[in-house]
């Protein structure tokens, strides 16, 4: 989906805010606060109790959070309300449930929660009993592209979790790298099963994605799956 | 929503999964102590403190860095594929996730507020020289910059440029001297006046 | 500027919200709100004291408004921001006498304000004599472009204000309209004189912008200016 | 920013703005008379009420509606060119600002909330469809919808298709039916039943 998720480029965020790591050039690190902690734990309950089917299934519920949510909540609080969607979603907890906790805890009635717009819950094949350690494949078919090819990536529309950033699309780039076949994030995440796709890394001149603005010599590379990718003429 | 708000409504998520059998509240200790410890950049530091005296490591790790830390077991988890990118005079590599805040915990630990927040995740990929100086960080004109946009299961790490003067340290030495920043690409390690 | 301002075709915004009018299909008109219309002749007086050189100059102050805050603060909460930027920018008020007045008011200290990201402010040469009642002005050369011609627009990069939505670059389109030549915002609104430039309209198909899952037999027209576009290939 | 924080805000700076001699407190009783009286949806209903009667000048609004409109002296701005764009059989036509909210004032009076938010803008180009069934407006799948972005000072009006049974009423009746939404083009005239 075209969500608020998709920063690269986008202009208007401000400066960098330092941490303490940073500003003291030091090793800091671990865990600020315990809730935090505790967030990170329910989002691995959620793949233990099935109501996050795998990780592409995670991210599109944070991808789903209400767009003011998503920018104002920090990284945590977005992954507290991708769990809650998921959780009301697989039907483990009713909303009310959480809204009623939520208020005996002392918390504001009128505080905005994530939203969850309504989307039909996909239905997931259980998991293949083959372990894989990775999300890396054996491919289906021979990569269509090899490295130094042009490219240019297109979105392939709909509202789904897709892992193609809107500021490469239309630009042409070049193939710097080939990965062999993964799981593909677009089928993945919303029960159409893993349909491992090539993975390649491709390869962006500064100035043809920013125009004549653009900083001197910056490459932008990133890796992009085999079906947002043509030929470019 | 803020951070107070946040807590106080994870506050409550956990209580309501505990009451339900569906979280073990021990499992957040675990993972407190996981990240905490044993998770953190000073696994990154020591791979490019031995890269900088191990030429045949450090030739492994750019050639296919997930088999070259694979005899480490770190753990963290999201390192499926790891590809290791050398800074030189003429390169400087900057990492970032612009989707979400992909990072190779394995090696880095969790990511930085700054790596996951709207400015950076922005920013990097169309102005990288510009907000590298928010981190003081001034790249010669000449220098390319190279920014990786991971957003697929491939991390990146980058291995810094030993300052000069550093030669003659330990590896052992090295990992506390060599910093987080350096291995995502935001800083250019230098020898520190004391 | 990519800002916050540039939603076209994005996704995660939810349904539509109907007014009184939409639902009672009946005519309601006016200002719903008191301070709605003392933010409307604020903006006025901006324009009449020269905090707003021109219309391109007043929308941009909307669009640095801090991205949260664009989402929050609603049509006449944008026009506030954009209005004490300009202000405070023009020398008229100070940040700390906004500030001060508000928390006298009973403002809570913590609320958010519009951001000013830092600016030179540009100089603006003093209005013409001549008396427009329109921003369209004589053409300073020729059209380029001609009705049936198919083009695609390009992004001129920077961070200043634009009139080219992200949403149809780099896609092909056909010219189905002429205006003439108007005042060109990306220069206006920055001090760089009224600069005309001619104007069309662009006709794109909704497959061609929204890929295979576009809405069927939806076509999309938009007035874009000459520096944008180039002939498609 | 709550609707009550910004009437606080704004009520700050107009105090502020008035004690320096930068605003007129009486300006905006005049802006609110303007607004709430004289200029709004009753003027475009005006112009479509008489096209639909006036076979001569709906032609002239077609083919140039600011030479069309000139008569009318409306007041309220945002029309430096009025572009208006008939529904047909074939045709439906719907209006918005994704970068803004431009609207023309002049003829249809202040914009809607709905016009104005991020939900209308960001969705109306990319599934008009869609949008239009918020409003209970169900096009049929072979009438093309076209969408107009009005992204420089070019104002557009929808002019709707008169519903079956209205050729009777008088000019002065169909002004308070037909209504803002169906010259955006969200909405399709229908003769409800009573």
């Amino acid at each position: 989906m075209d969500g608020i998720h998709d920063l690269g480029g986008k202009q208007g965020f401000g400066n960098v805010e330092l941490d303490a790591s940073s500003i003291e050039k030091r090793h800091i690190h671990g865990f600020n606060e315990r809730w935090h902690a505790a967030v990170f734990t329910i989002m691995n309950s959620l793949f233990a109790h099935g109501a996050a089917a795998n990780t592409d299934h995670f991210r599109h519920s944070v991808e789903r959070i209400d767009p003011i949510n998503y920018l104002s909540d920090g990284y945590y609080g977005r992954w507290l309300g991708g769990a809650e969607t998921m959780l009301v979603e697989a039907g483990l907890l009713t909303q009310d449930e959480v809204n009623n906790r939520v208020l005996s805890k002392g918390h504001k009635v009128a505080e905005p929660i994530a939203a969850r717009p309504a989307e039909q819950s996909p239905t997931f094949a259980p998991r293949s009993a083959a372990y894989h350690p990775t999300a890396q494949r054996e491919p289906l078919a021979n990569p269509i592209f090899a490295i130094g090819d042009n490219v240019v990536a297109h979105s392939l529309g709909g509202t789904g979790h897709t892992r193609l950033p809107s500021y490469v699309r239309g630009i042409s780039g070049q193939i710097i790298a080939a990965h062999g076949a993964w799981v593909f994030p677009d089928a993945n995440a919303h029960g159409h099963g893993e349909a491992p796709k090539h993975l390649y890394t491709v390869r962006y001149q500064g100035a043809d994605l920013w125009g004549p603005n653009a900083e001197e010599s910056v490459v932008l590379n990133i890796d992009l799956f085999e079906p947002y990718l043509e030929l470019a003429q | 929503m803020s951070e107070k708000s946040a807590a106080i409504r994870a506050e409550a998520l956990e209580s309501l999964l505990v009451e339900k059998g569906l979280l073990d509240a021990a499992r957040i200790d675990d993972v407190l102590t996981l990240y905490n410890e044993r998770v953190g950049p000073m696994n990154g530091a020591m791979l490019v403190a031995k890269a900088w005296r191990d030429v045949e490591f450090k030739q492994q790790l750019l050639a296919d860095g997930t088999a070259a830390i694979a005899q480490f077991a770190f753990e963290g988890g999201q390192v499926d594929k790891l590809v290791v990118v050398e800074n030189t005079a003429e390169v400087h590599n900057v990492v970032v996730c612009t989707l979400c805040s992909c990072y190779p915990w394995a090696v880095l630990g969790l990511p930085p507020k700054w790596y996951k927040d709207p400015a950076y995740r922005s920013r990097v990929v169309r102005e990288p020289r510009a907000v590298l100086t928010d981190f003081g960080t001034h790249l010669p004109a000449e220098q390319e910059v190279r920014v990786w946009d991971s957003s697929a299961e491939v991390r990146y790490m980058v291995l810094p440029v030993q300052p000069k003067g550093w030669e003659t340290l330990s590896e052992d030495e090295l990992v506390n001297k060599i910093t987080r920043d350096s291995m995502i690409g935001v800083e250019v390690l230098a020898e520190v006046a004391e």
